[in-house]
């Protein structure tokens, strides 16, 4: 009954032999044991468990882990690298973007996800783009603030080389 | 050159963030033991009805399928019932029926939480259907089927009547009154889905006796003696209180859903203690949905009475509460019905009278928050609508009205007409300062335009009091615990320092708030400074966090802590400077010699010579606890302003405009409490315009799962614009007042006003909440205003 | 939910009655009907699987047939569990014979749905009860009005 | 919440996808991109034995126009149509579908053929693809059918395939020259399914509607064509008054029942001011653009 699946999660394979139902967000927390990716509805309207992707967002307890086989998977334990935050980890911490934490890796990796596509959103854009996460506690204000600085903090080595005179 | 080192009004980075950045946050899910077992638990379809027989043979057989209990096997230990916080009971797993949709029936033990999913498949359950009590006003019909038999001493559903104020003259001044206005309002049943769903690991050492449990819970004390007290009346004997031990990890949210106990804590508990093995629980969405308590669910009548010239004279509400199967509201003892009292608002009027009855139906227990303080947010609804109303039936502006009948700032502090004593308050200020900014009087020119021409748009008006803080111990208790709070210090021989807080974050923060008061109060830097709370083997005995009431409470025992070390710093300062204590002062965040300033010691400094030379005859060390009785109750409050229009072809509401003016004294980290008042705004929208809980007729709830519980996104939440006045209390330590509520009380009103004056010249009083689009669409239609 | 009808069949009217008192014959209409345990002749224990398209639930009922008059009249009560749902049905036929090939029916049935399925399929719950209940119907007169099916593998 | 056991197939060929429908039946249970499977599977409200998982056939992405038709292929996602300028140029009605269902996170997963062939009524592609007039093109044993997708529409959450048939394409007529379509939603939240929503494709010469198509979303047992409606709107000019008639008997066309999203005549009410809204943007369009 079971199949084996692996995965680039975070830059590093991991492979296991599991039941063809488990959910691709319990593979990454009690296989993997990355436990920043959360479960916050079960019908796929809270994004709590958002992973990227190949690079896009997706709930990963509305996938099947065997559906996702040989993807390349990042959680947010993925964001930081060599010791640096991310950009979007940094706008989170300067704008307030985040109070109880639960919803905030998702958030993030969404956000991330639209900076690479998008890297000035206007606030519209910021909304739409984190319409299918749900936060319960900062009324999404300064999560909108926390996006957009990571984008200008993204655009500003681009920015500050270009020539200004 | 001290730098400045606290303290006060600065937006500190919080210091809890770096973990949740990371993904490293330690929630109750995260936490995996050695030969940890799970649960799952088999919950009833039905709202009423007989267990017939539970044939778990076939569970059973599933391998990995541990054990299956039912209330039969925890009867036998007396643990089939347990206490709730408002000294009723409540079933954990029931012995021969069920009493609302969705309780649990039995609990499937597995070695894995796939398994333990199938095996409550697998649990076969014969019932035998009851007529279920869905109608709290039938509930009290003689006729009525009982929910709660087990009562042998009640023949009815009626739980408890509870009145408040002068009804004598209340009834008086209505006869002489010459204008009354009366609405029907209700307030239904609302759920704070907090992002994360309830649960716990509960793991029993069989060796040393001790029971350890990490738990999503906002008051692990208070929880920790509950369960000694619930095994004390147990077979299974008392486990002492030095034996459990409660841990409240990073709590993804909590809004008061997190205060109770239930039934899914203690059978886990139950079965760690009966295997051996650490048990993890976790619940899904629809099971915190359908089965974990619930706010709200109050019907009142409100009748206001006044003059022809605007002035109010008294207030008289009449409430039915629908407690569900349990009075399991979290209300201090005192307070069946919460601080609903406080419905006078910030309006002065001579009298008023406050009925409540609460009553027993076929649905989850409860009446706990929804981020308010205890039923504070059915008070301000009901204080809020009425006022309105009579604005209408005056045909004077409700800003007006609300400025002629505001407490004045020189009346504070205030008597209430039901005995409340107000600490402070500008209600006239934070109006003013709302109107202005957002250009009131422009807003009405523009509403009276588009009138014209046949658009929507209305401008609503909130003027809410909270009161928050509980409590005094003299009043307030919950099971006989009193409400104080508590704070323990200590600054470590090189200056850094550990606070830990017997109250419990749940997003709020407290990690650099409470560091922040240490700081400002010690002269530490914050970052010097480490805040614990959650393990009740280490943090001092408190009563949680909720009803705003940690930095009211718990922020002042931190305060008090920290001026007891200042005090003893500063006899070890005149010991340093060899100068008297009398001649030392604390200025600018460092003790100095009175005209000498440039001899002086820091706090540092003062600690380290706390552990290596202190006076002779002085205890070593640096450290202090506070147990903090507030003298009163705190009562911040706001201004806000809504402006809506309405779609015309689907009755849509769509907030354009929100500001929130809040006072809530004195403030410790401005950038918290705006994220504080920009999360209760949501969470004060959400109920307004999208969620609710309705049943059936057969007790079915409608809204088992977000698809159809609608919980705000991004696009209906507005762009929120806040401000704020500054009234300091003056009874706490350093005048703060607590804000995580406040927005979540105020919100709601202020747009139910908003949509009820964009249709008031159609004759509309009273909208209640949530104003789904087709309410409002149905009242276009019948004025022929509907888009065709 | 509350369903009602009525419908011409070609059929004597003790057919049909014998029809519907037969436990095995009245089951076999049961939408998604699987198996049967039958306990007595007005007590029996139909394994229906319910559903449409990808969505289906397994339901066990429990059935006793009441108030029987014959030729005419029958009340059926059925309750059953699945996981997670339960399923309460009351309903009751009336029959007059319009001649003697051709019968009249009346009928009626309260339907109450409770669990997991009511509250999460409520938005599709009436259409999909109000077509079984007619699907059943149809089975009932076609299998009535053909009478060669009683033995079929 | 878990999925009862099953066992997943993930076939590298239509032959190997159909030869596993023949082989379970209605034990099977084709997947495109799961985002309405898996949340019903988790519900145990769905239960299949064998999920047979449409990944990794090729060819079911084309997202291109020849022959006279837009062929979008079955595993195209949402967020690809979404955002496709060719999509959103010539097709600007499917563009509007796609980004009002869901969230625009399940977007990423979720596709057009799983959109359709789960036959929810409340999905939002049927009724647009009933304005377009659109085509499905299934393949089975016996080779490639095209259908209708008034005759793929069977019921709710039954659709004309055969147990061991896949839907493989879409087929969209490419739109004449000045036509013009929309699709125009009314949801609670973001992430709900429609309380109504309305389709629209008009085509116009001078100001005369010479072709009209409309569908409806969630107002029905399936998604509902307003034929009187249709016909109502051929041969006149799209003035005020021709809207509201036509709107008017695309209410008349609905079959609303009451539910949480409101009482039945709201419903039909919502369906007229959101079909004169779709079919004021879908004539914008067509006497804005070159198509």
């Amino acid at each position: 009954m079971t199949q084996k699946v692996t995965l680039t999660i975070n830059g590093e394979k991991r492979e296991a032999e599991v039941e063809p139902r488990l959910l691709l967000v319990h593979f990454i927390r009690e296989v993997c044991n990355l436990t920043g990716t959360h479960i916050g509805c079960d019908t796929t309207s809270c994004g709590a468990c958002t992973v990227l992707i190949n690079g896009t967002p997706a709930k990963s307890c509305t996938l099947l882990a065997v559906q996702v086989n040989g993807a390349d998977i990042t959680t947010v334990e993925g964001l930081e690298q060599n010791g640096q935050l991310d950009p979007i980890q940094q706008g989170f911490f300067e704008e307030h973007g985040l109070q109880c934490g639960f919803c905030t890796p998702g958030m993030m990796l969404v956000g991330k996800a639209l900076l690479e596509k998008n890297p000035d959103p206007s606030e519209e854009e910021v909304r739409q783009a984190i319409s299918g996460n749900l936060c319960r506690c900062t009324g999404y204000v300064n999560i909108v603030k926390a996006i957009q600085y990571a984008g200008k903090k993204m655009r500003e080595p681009a920015e500050a080389a270009a020539p200004t005179a | 050159m001290v730098t400045h080192a606290g303290g006060y009004g600065r937006s500190v980075k919080r210091k809890e963030d770096p973990r949740f950045l990371r993904g490293l946050g330690n929630y109750v899910d995260d936490l995996k033991l050695p030969s940890m077992l799970y649960m799952d638990i088999v919950r009833s379809p039905y709202a009423h009805a007989k267990i017939v027989s539970i044939d778990t043979s076939k569970a059973l057989a599933i391998p990995g399928v541990l054990a299956v209990i039912t209330g039969k096997d925890l009867d036998a230990y007396k643990l089939a019932w347990m206490p709730t916080l408002m000294s009723d009971t409540q079933m954990v797993l029931p012995v021969d029926r069920v009493v609302y949709q969705a309780q649990e029936v039995a609990a499937v033990i597995a070695t894995e939480r796939y398994i333990a999913a199938d095996g409550v498949a697998a649990v076969e359950v014969e019932y035998e259907p009851l007529e279920p009590v869905v109608d709290p006003f039938k509930a009290l019909d003689p006729s009525s089927p009982l929910v709660r038999p087990d009562h042998a001493d009640k023949n009815t559903n009626h739980i408890w009547h509870w009145e408040s104020g002068d009804k004598a003259r209340t009834d008086q001044l209505f006869n002489e009154a010459e204008v009354t206005v009366k609405e029907h309002i209700y307030l239904p049943r609302i759920h704070v889905s907090s992002i994360e769903t309830c649960g716990c690991v509960a793991s029993f050492d069989r060796v040393s006796g001790k029971l350890t449990v990490w738990m999503t819970t906002q008051a692990p004390h208070a929880i920790r003696t509950v369960f000694s007290l619930v095994t004390a009346a147990s077979a299974v004997g008392q486990i002492p209180e030095h034996k459990i031990r409660i841990i409240s990890p990073d709590i993804g949210g909590g809004f008061g859903g997190k205060v109770p106990v239930y039934p899914g804590y203690v059978i886990a508990t139950a079965a760690s203690v009966l295997t051996g093995h650490p048990v993890k629980w976790i619940e899904d969405r629809s099971e915190n949905l359908q089965a974990d308590s619930f706010a709200r669910d109050y019907h009142m009548d409100v009748e206001l009475a006044g003059k022809k010239d605007g002035t109010i004279t008294a207030l008289r509400v009449k409430t039915l509460a629908d407690h569900g199967s349990a009075d399991a509201a979290a209300n201090p003892s005192k307070f069946p019905a919460g601080l609903f009292n406080v419905c006078t608002g910030s309006y002065a009027m001579e009298a008023a009278h406050v009925e409540v009855d609460g009553v027993y139906t076929n649905k989850p227990p409860g009446g706990v928050a929804y981020r308010c303080s205890f039923r504070v947010t059915e008070a301000v609804h009901a204080i809020e609508r009425i006022v309105d109303s009579m604005a209408l039936k005056l045909k004077v502006d409700p800003a007006e009205l609300r400025l002629k009948n505001f407490i004045p700032p020189d009346q504070f502090p205030y008597k209430s007409p039901t005995g409340w004593e107000y600490d402070s308050g500008n209600y006239e200020g934070a109006l003013k300062k709302a109107m202005e900014k957002i250009g009131y009087a422009e807003l009405r020119r523009e509403q009276a335009e588009k009138r014209a021409r046949g658009e929507l748009m209305g401008i609503g008006i909130c003027t809410f009091t909270e009161i928050v803080g509980a409590g005094p111990s003299n009043t307030f208790d919950i099971l006989g615990i009193k409400m104080f709070d508590s704070a323990e210090i200590r600054v470590h021989p090189t200056g850094s320092a550990i606070v830990r807080i017997g109250v419990q974050s749940q997003g709020q923060g407290h990690e650099t708030t409470f560091a922040q008061i240490v700081a400002e109060e010690l002269g530490l830097p914050v970052e010097n400074i480490t805040v614990e709370h959650g393990d009740t083997d280490t943090a001092p005995y408190g009563l949680g966090t909720y009803a705003s009431r940690s930095t009211p409470t718990a922020g002042a025992a931190t305060a008090m802590a920290a001026r007891k070390i200042r005090e003893k710093a500063k006899h070890i300062a005149a010991h340093l400077l060899e100068a008297s204590p009398d001649d030392i002062e604390w200025v600018n965040y460092q003790f100095q010699v009175k005209g000498a300033p440039q001899r002086s010691k820091t706090m540092a400094d003062i600690a380290f010579a706390a552990y290596t030379n202190h006076p002779q005859g002085m205890e070593a060390g640096l450290e202090a606890v506070d147990y903090y009785d507030p003298p009163n109750l705190t009562f911040p409050f706001g201004a806000y302003i809504c402006v809506v229009d309405i779609d015309r072809g689907t009755g849509q509401v769509k907030i354009r405009r929100f500001l929130a003016v809040d006072d809530c004294g004195t403030i410790i980290n401005p950038m918290i409490v705006e994220g504080q008042i920009h999360g209760g705004l949501t969470m004060g929208m959400a109920p307004a315009l999208l969620e609710g809980i309705f049943y059936d007729e057969n007790g079915n709830i409608q809204q088992g799962t977000f698809m159809d519980y609608l919980l705000p996104t991004a696009m209906e939440t507005p762009a929120w614009e806040t401000d704020k006045t500054t009234t300091p209390s003056p009874h706490h330590p350093f005048g703060a007042k607590g804000v995580g509520e406040s927005a979540t009380v105020g919100a709601p009103p202020a747009i139910a006003n908003a949509v009820v004056d964009a249709l008031s010249h159609l004759g509309v009083t009273h909208l209640d909440i949530p104003i789904t689009p087709w309410k409002v669409y149905q009242i276009l239609e019948e004025h022929g205003l509907a888009e065709v | 939910m509350h369903f009602e009808g009525q419908l011409s069949i070609n059929a004597p009217i003790n057919n049909i009655y014998a029809f519907f008192t037969d436990p095995h014959q009245v089951a076999s209409c049961a939408p998604g009907f699987q198996s049967m345990e039958v306990l007595g002749p007005d007590h029996f224990k139909p394994r229906v699987g319910v559903g449409i398209g990808a969505v289906k639930a397994t339901f066990t009922l429990d059935v006793h047939l009441t108030d029987l008059h014959e030729p005419d009249h029958a009340v059926v009560k059925a309750h059953g569990v699945a996981a997670g749902s339960a399923v309460d049905i009351a309903g009751a036929m009336q029959l007059t014979a319009e001649s003697d090939t051709v019968t009249h029916m009346d009928w009626h049935a309260d339907v109450n749905v409770s669990g997991t399925i009511a509250s999460v399929g409520a938005r599709l719950m009436e259409g999909t009860a109000k077509k079984m209940t007619a699907k059943f119907f149809e089975c009932v007169r076609e299998k009535v009005e053909t009478p060669a099916s009683t033995s079929t593998a | 919440m878990i999925p009862p056991p099953f066992e997943y197939f993930a076939p590298q060929s239509m032959a190997e996808a159909i030869g596993l429908l023949q082989r379970y039946g209605t034990d099977g249970k084709l997947m495109a991109g799961g985002q309405s499977l898996i949340p019903l599977m988790k519900l145990r409200l769905a239960s299949p034995s064998y999920v047979i998982d449409l990944q990794k056939v090729p060819g079911l992405s084309t997202l291109e126009e020849h022959d006279g038709f837009l062929v979008i292929g079955t595993m195209v996602r949402e967020s690809a149509l979404e955002h496709s300028p060719l999509v959103r140029s010539r097709y600007p009605g499917i563009a509007e579908a796609s980004e009002v269902v869901a969230d625009p996170v399940v977007r990423n997963f979720a596709t057009l053929g799983g959109n359709l062939a789960h036959a929810d009524p409340a999905n939002d592609h049927p009724a647009m693809m009933l304005a377009l007039r659109a085509r499905v093109v299934a393949t089975g044993p016996t080779g490639h059918r095209s259908i209708s997708i008034d005759d793929f529409l069977v019921d709710t959450f039954e659709t004309s395939l055969d147990t061991d048939e896949v839907l493989v394409e879409i087929h969209v007529p490419q739109p004449a020259a000045h036509s013009g379509s929309a699709y125009v939603k009314f949801e609670r939240k973001v992430g709900d399914y429609a309380v109504a929503a309305a389709a629209a494709q008009v085509t116009l010469q001078g100001d005369t509607c010479t072709q009209a198509g409309l569908g409806l979303t969630n107002v029905g047992p399936k998604a509902i064509r307003p034929v009187a409606a249709e016909q109502f709107l051929v041969g006149k000019r799209l003035d005020a008054q021709t809207i509201r008639e036509a709107a008017k008997l695309a209410g008349d066309a609905a079959e609303p029942t009451s539910d949480l999203r409101g009482p039945a005549e709201y419903k039909r009410a919502v369906v007229r001011a959101l079909t004169a809204r779709a079919l004021r943007k879908a004539a914008e369009r067509a006497m804005g653009g070159a198509n």
